[in-house]
């Protein structure tokens, strides 16, 4: 099997079993996620192959695998105009597509055991709701005399149906990371999204799960009707959407050369800002952020981290991907540097004040993005691709440990039966190390690698980078908003460290929490072990002792996916004593304030307006949603359709119908009935009435009028004739 | 010898006669009664035309005999109207029997 | 055979009419009989167009399988029929949904007699439309698709049908009264209705004489117009488009299937076939206009959609949105005659017609089904039902994911050619119409969230209310329209080289 | 003016009397009389016209079985016999002033025409009017076909008579 061929069946598996779990095994739960795993395990495997291939081509940048593209639609008169698909793996993709194949077949593997796979059905568990638990009975020695009767965990209703979602999750995001052009990301951007909605809404019987959805889907289409005009722009434009045609350098001229008229931008500059709105709404970057907390209202945490780990990061893949694009207007740039970091520092304020587990990880999730954006704003596009990676990894370690934790804290709560008590809010938990330490240890170093614990977390490395490269190109602003956000980072992490798992157990239900079963713990070591090491391939040149002892294979790796390849900034002190510093002291600081804190009412950052996340859902929904529905049924649907069409449309049918019976009434009735019609009939009657005596029925009579008539007839024929 | 128009004018004044009756008269059988008056006014012309036409040309006097046959017929069923009717209405006078009026 | 080879439009055409005529003299009260001899007569259309499409040129110009008689040759009109790759792909479109339509009408019990037979002419009327190459058939048979249709809403709709169905007529009618006119101006000038010749003839007409005592621009710029409000009412465009929420609405539903399906694309393949090759100029100058209309029926027809309560009356709505976009390619096109961004535009606009046939055919088509068993279209009286009816769900949301116009499926490869050709030449309207897009999406979700999603409605869960499950006859329906929907989504080569193929040789 | 002459205007006179008493007579009967004596008078005028044949019938057919006739229709609607009161309908004067017209009229007419003067033919030596009568009706050159027709008129005026007056008849 060749190359080529390989990468175009990795995407393959994911969507086989997804069709294959809708349409024949659904019924089977077994079956079902033997068939998912699997997949995931065979794209697993292709993807591990590519990339150990790619890493054995030099110069992958300029001779990416993939092979010739195939026409897909013909566009025209000639062959030229087909519109062409295909595969592409160059070092973007390479590194994307290994984190991506190891995420996504943790998710798959942990979902197992999230869903309660072997428990019994639950007792009054509902198709569309989370599980609630089961009774089983315990049996003693002698089997007729139950001991007692105990909660258990149990299965989720609509197991196989979540894995076959997760299925064609996987496959749109194989199908965003191998495409050579914007078209077929698009392609699997949108299915992605369309996933989302589907798992966020997977206990669709839930109201907030419901909107929650929703709200993702319209949010991030927001996103993407723009995206589709920048991609109908660039292909107008550039006459293709194949990245390699994209970036040719008379393509990438043209492009900066051409105005577009509007704000003053040029062709490329456009594209990309339109381009860029995709993202912030997939990415869920100020101003459309507001899906992304929501969508913790899916399964705990799965789907929550498929979309904070993996579909999030397609929108700064494109991004990414579209970089040599983007680069070209200094304008578009200033613009993502300012909601990038923007972004970071926002979503960390917020996530300071949240007391759901799920929630702070969502809005650091916003905040790690937006480092990723301001990164690419500020040109710094391998600490871009290198944060995402690592961030990836951790982020992922981070919400499969916080759903661990939750797990844990259900059972807590199915052994006391108080189901008031929320197993996600962090001021019910405490001193969980000891009940959860595999979940303990992999979320502390999650946690670490998210604040940039120096030097043994991946977390530190990336963000030191992107920290020194906004130090070295003078984007001051940029470096101190971040540094900022990063020192909240580190606070707010810890803050959720202290609260989870330090401390002693504030709640019966944390007292009686467990460990989880392997295969939700077996995916946290391994993910673990990368959130660590994976920071070690990235080490810059010149770093203090350690710079040289590894070479940063990433950076030039990923920096051959540039034409140009970017040059590695230069060491300076301030920004590794900034990071150094806010990674410390937030996470010191962090323990500090949190150790002796026990309860939400002792929190002193439970500001209002932090809390309620600066309002901005409930000023969309005043300022967009209502009006916008009150636009569409009042103004549009009531007034104009109803009122102004159909009454235009109305007044057709009286006008007419009084001008046909002014017609009947005016002319027809009194002319043509009345005088002509019943007229003649009239004068005829009246005739008739006169000459009726005439007829009387005496034949004497009539034979004096015939003869009179005769003879008249015939007097006259004789005078006038004959004579 | 007699002309031509004594015969033609006995017969005329001998139609208005029978003219007279079949207007005049209020009884059934009497009209019928004129009418064979006017019937044989017709057949003095007939004979007469014949008399003072072709001589060796019958067909004078074959229309005269068809006329006699006729007036048999007419007066056969004529009259058995009147019985008819004179049966179902107890009259005979012309101007009763007016069923046929509008 | 050789007969059938000859004679292929013909058959395609008259086995529908005649199966109807059939009809009439088979015995009353067998519905059962009724049900299966109409699927079988549709079906047999179905396989012949398979045959033409197979058997069609993609590469060739001009028009194939054209057959010509004598019809009423003082006038100089004679029956002319042809396809080409425009109006293949529609002929294929209709021989395909009326055999689905009649199998989703197996539950009608009423008269089924009637019903059958309207069902049949109406496809009759139809298919001649499209294939027409004489402006005189094409008339005869425009008007011939609009009685049945009248009829199957106005017996067998629901609550306001006679509203609905005395608006629809009318509305169609008052527009084709134009046309008519038009064709018969053509007539008169040209002494013939041949669509073929006045493809020649009519743009080489001298500008500078005088027709019927009239600049030739003139009289171009009338029957231009006349054409335009007789096939914007069709389709419809903004704000030509009342009728259509309620004649969908009211319709039954495999008529709404039909309406939404195959009758709308008469409009647009009037647009296609007659206007943009007869009327360039008058198309160039006035494009403008109509791309206004378009994005309005866009954005509008998108609100109105999101602003229903009656899941029919939405999935109708959804009509007018889609629809715009065939328009908004149309006028793309119109306005920039002969670039590649026209060619692409039609490109999207042609299959969009398709994909709307398929994708409105089965949303209407499901919400007869929950009509069926509910006995209401109350989007407030479903919520819920997902647990209950899971195959069901499972196909509305892949069906609303084709309307919604998701990747991968059918209506994201035209949406997004109708975008990628407007853009460049209409970018502001297709700008706005990007509102519209971002609105199908809340629509969409609308539907299925106050249908499937959130917390069970019990009166459905229990007792004589109890829903049921879609059953096979429904699956049936849907699996041929499904099959297309992802076929086309994934790989519409196959299609799109019939239609990219007429593009470029005909506009 | 010759005997002929004589005879013929009393035998006019007499006829023409006659048929004014069947018009005028009260008495059905008398006036039923009086039309044989007017039939009998025309017989006569037959005669004068050398049609002899004619004469006969007209006494056989005429007098012998219409006259008859008449007389038992008179008698069979007897309370009209009895009844004395005018035998003159209202408008009598009207239909004695149309006769009087018609007459004025056909005298008018034969005023004018010239053939009034000619005299009767000679009827040549051993012509038996009688015998080409007889041929006339039945040569088949000549009348057979009315001759028939006249014979079926008859036999369905005998019929229908019968029928019409037929006494039980409801």
């Amino acid at each position: 099997m060749t190359t080529e061929l390989l990468i175009w069946l990795i995407p393959l598996p994911p969507v086989l079993a997804f069709f294959l779990i809708v349409l024949l095994t659904n019924k089977n739960k077994a079956l079902s996620h033997t068939i998912a795993v699997g997949a995931a395990l065979l794209s697993w495997l292709g993807s591990m192959i590519v990339f150990v291939q790619a890493l054995g081509v030099e110069h992958l940048g300029e001779h990416p695998l993939g092979g010739e593209p195939i026409n897909w639609l013909p566009l025209g008169e000639s062959v030229d105009t087909y519109f062409k698909i295909g595969v592409l793996v160059d070092p973007l993709s390479a590194v994307t597509l290994f984190f991506v194949a190891w995420t996504v077949l943790m998710i798959f593997l942990y979902s197992v055991g999230y869903h309660n796979f072997g428990q019994p059905e639950g007792d009054h568990d509902h198709p569309g709701l989370p599980p609630h638990g089961a009774t089983v009975e315990e049996h003693g020695h002698q089997r007729s005399s139950p001991v007692g009767k105990h909660v258990v965990p149990s299965i989720e209703p609509m197991y196989s149906r979540f894995f076959a979602f997760i299925g064609l999750f996987a496959f749109g995001m194989f199908v965003l990371v191998l495409s050579d052009n914007l078209l077929t990301l698009f392609v699997g951007w949108e299915i992605m999204g369309l996933c989302s909605y589907l798992l966020i809404g997977f206990w669709y019987a839930k109201p907030s799960a419901r909107d929650a959805a929703i709200k993702a889907f319209i949010t991030t289409r927001i996103g993407d009707v723009f995206m589709l005009l920048g991609i109908a722009y660039l292909y107008s434009r550039a006459g293709t959407l194949t990245f390699s045609e994209i970036f040719a350098e008379e393509t990438l001229h043209t492009l900066a050369t051409i105005p577009s008229g509007v704000l003053g931008l040029s062709a490329a500059g456009l594209i990309g800002l339109l381009l860029f709105i995709g993202t912030i709404g997939k990415s869920a970057q100020f101003p459309l952020h507001v899906w992304l907390p929501d969508a913790m209202e899916g399964p705990t945490p799965v789907s929550a981290m498929i979309h904070a780990a993996t579909m999030v990061s397609a929108g700064v893949y494109m991004v990414i991907r579209m970089f040599p694009l983007i680069s070209l207007d200094p304008t578009t740039m200033a613009v993502v540097a300012f909601i990038g970091a923007f972004t970071a520092l926002f979503a960390a304020t917020i996530a300071v004040a949240q007391n759901d587990i799920k929630r702070v990880l969502a809005y650091s999730t916003i905040s790690q993005l937006g480092f990723m954006i301001a990164a690419l704003g500020i040109g710094a596009y391998v600490a871009a691709v290198f944060h995402l990676v690592t961030h990836a990894f951790f982020k992922a370690l981070l919400f499969l440990g916080s759903g661990s934790v939750i797990h844990g804290m259900e059972h807590g709560v199915l052994h006391t039966g108080n189901h008031k008590v929320d197993p996600q809010d962090m001021f019910n938990m405490g001193g969980l190390r000891r009940k959860m330490p595999i979940t303990f240890w992999t979320f502390l170093i999650g946690g670490f690698a998210l604040s940039g614990f120096p030097i043994i977390t991946a977390g530190f490395w990336s963000k030191d980078e992107i920290l020194a490269d906004a130090f070295g190109h003078g984007h001051t602003a940029v470096f101190v908003t971040l540094a900022v956000a990063a020192f909240l980072t580190a606070f707010y992490t810890m803050r959720q460290i202290t609260l989870t798992f330090l401390g002693e157990a504030r709640t019966k239900e944390a007292e009686h929490a467990q460990e989880t079963p392997w295969t939700m713990t077996l995916p946290l070591v391994i993910l673990a072990f990368f959130a660590v090491t994976y920071g070690w391939v990235g080490i810059p040149e010149h770093f203090p002792a350690l710079g040289g002892l590894v070479p940063n294979w990433f950076h030039e790796f990923v920096g051959g996916t540039l034409a140009e390849h970017p040059e590695a900034v230069e060491f300076s002190v301030w920004p590794l004593l900034t990071s150094l510093f806010v990674a410390l002291g937030g996470l010191t600081f962090g323990w500090l304030v949190y150790r002796n804190v026990n309860s939400a009412a002792e929190d002193r950052l439970q500001i209002p307006v932090l809390k309620n996340k600066y309002y901005f859902d409930e000023i969309y929904d005043r300022v967009f949603v209502k009006p916008a529905y009150w636009f569409a049924e009042t103004v549009i649907y009531k007034f104009m359709d109803q009122s102004v069409i159909d009454g235009i449309l109305h007044i057709f049918g009286p006008v007419t119908d009084r001008l046909g019976s002014a017609i009947r009434n005016y002319f027809d009735l009194p002319v043509i009935n009345r005088f002509f019609g019943d007229g003649s009939a009239n004068v005829t009657y009246w005739f008739g009435g006169k000459l009726r005596a005439v007829q009387t029925g005496r034949i004497q009579q009539y034979l004096m009028l015939a003869l009179v008539v005769f003879i008249g007839i015939g007097a006259a024929l004789y005078f006038f004739l004959l004579a | 010898m007699v002309p031509l128009s004594w015969y033609l004018i006995f017969a005329a004044a001998l139609f208005s006669i029978g003219l007279f009756g079949v207007l005049s008269r209020r009884n059934a059988v009497a009209i019928l009664l004129g009418i064979e008056l006017m019937l044989n006014s017709v057949n003095i012309n007939l004979a007469a035309f014949w008399r003072y036409g072709d001589v060796l040309q019958m067909t004078g006097q074959v229309f005269a005999i068809i006329v006699f046959a006729v007036a048999a017929a007419e007066v056969a069923v004529g009259l058995a109207l009147v019985i008819s009717v004179y049966r179902r209405r107890n009259t005979v006078v012309a101007d009763e029997i007016n069923m046929m009026k509008w | 055979m050789n007969f059938i080879d000859t004679h292929l439009l013909s058959l395609i055409l008259f086995v529908p009419a005649l199966a109807a005529v059939i009809i009439l003299f088979l015995p009353n009260g067998e519905n059962k009989l009724f049900h299966w001899f109409t699927l079988g007569a549709s079906l047999i259309p179905f396989v012949l167009s398979l045959v033409v499409w197979f058997r069609f040129d993609a590469t060739q110009s001009g028009f194939q399988f054209e057959e010509a008689y004598v019809w009423y040759e003082a006038i100089g009109s004679s029956f002319h029929l042809g396809v080409d790759g425009l109006s293949l792909t529609m002929v294929l479109l209709t021989t395909l949904l009326t055999p689905l339509a009649i199998l989703a009408s197996f539950s009608i019990s009423d008269r089924v007699k009637a019903y059958m037979m309207l069902f049949l002419f109406l496809e009759t009327g139809m298919l001649g439309v499209f294939m027409a190459l004489d402006l005189l058939i094409f008339f005869v048979f425009w008007e011939v698709g609009l009685v049945p249709m009248f009829f199957l809403i106005n017996q067998w709709g629901s609550a306001n049908r006679n509203y609905a169905s005395m608006k629809f007529l009318i509305y169609t009618m008052g527009g084709s009264l134009g046309l008519l006119l038009a064709i018969q101006m053509l007539g008169v000038l040209f002494g013939h209705f041949d669509l073929v010749r006045l493809y020649e003839g009519w743009n080489s007409l001298d500008p500078t004489k005088t027709l019927l005592g009239l600049p030739v621009s003139t009289v171009k710029a009338i029957a231009f117009w006349a054409f335009t409000i007789a096939f914007a009412v069709k389709v419809p465009v903004w704000p030509f488009h009342t009728w259509l929420p309620d004649a969908h609405t009211e319709a039954p539903t495999a008529g709404s299937m039909i309406l939404a399906g195959v009758l709308l694309k008469l409009g647009a393949y009037g647009f296609l076939r007659l206007i943009l090759p007869l009327y360039p100029n008058e198309a160039r100058i006035f494009a403008g206009a109509l791309a206004v209309l378009a994005t309005a029926a866009i954005v509008f027809g998108a609100f109105a959609a999101y602003a229903q309560t009656d899941f029919k009356r939405l999935v109708a709505y959804s009509s007018v949105n889609h629809m715009g976009f065939v328009v908004l390619g149309i006028a793309a096109a119109a306005f920039a005659a002969g670039t590649n961004d026209a060619t692409i535009a039609l490109n999207g606009a042609i299959l969009q017609m398709f994909n709307h046939g398929l994708s409105a055919a089965g949303m209407f088509f499901l919400v007869g089904v929950i009509y069926e068993r509910t006995h209401t279209r109350d989007l407030g009286k479903f919520g819920g039902l997902f647990p209950l009816v899971p195959v069901y769900g499972g196909i509305l949301i892949f069906t609303s994911m084709a309307s919604l116009g998701l990747p991968g499926l059918n209506g994201f490869v035209s949406e997004f050619l109708v975008v990628r050709g407007s853009w460049p030449i209409l970018p502001v309207y297709t700008a706005v119409a990007m509102l519209g897009l971002l609105f199908t999406g809340a629509y969409i979700l609308k539907g299925i969230k106050m249908v499937l999603h959130g917390p069970l409605n019990e009166h459905w869960a229990h007792g004589e209310h109890k829903l049921t499950e879609i059953n096979t006859r429904e699956i049936l329906v849907m699996v041929p329209l499904m099959a297309l929907i992802l076929w086309i989504g994934i790989w519409p080569a196959w299609i799109l080289n019939v239609i990219n193929n007429v593009v470029v040789t005909l506009f | 003016m010759t005997g002929e002459q004589i005879i013929f205007i009393l035998t006019a006179l007499f006829t023409l009397g006659s048929g004014f008493m069947v018009v005028t007579s009260r008495n059905l009967i008398h006036a039923a009389l009086w039309l044989v004596s007017a039939l009998f008078g025309v017989a006569v005028t037959y005669a004068l016209l050398s049609a002899a044949f004619l004469a006969v019938v007209q006494v056989v057919v005429y007098i012998g079985a219409i006259a008859i006739l008449f007389i038992f229709a008179v008698m069979l609607t007897r309370k009209d016999m009895r009844d004395q009161g005018p035998q003159m309908n209202s408008n009598w004067w009207f239909g004695a002033l149309l006769s009087v017209l018609v007459f004025v009229g056909l005298f008018f007419l034969l005023q004018g025409w010239n053939g009034l003067s000619r005299t009767a033919s000679e009827i040549p030596a051993g012509f038996d009017a009688i015998s080409e009568l007889g041929d006339a009706l039945i040569s088949p050159d000549a009348y057979v076909l009315p001759f028939e027709v006249a014979s079926v008129l008859l036999v369905a005026a005998l019929i229908g008579a019968v029928y019409v007056a037929a006494f039980n008849r409801k």
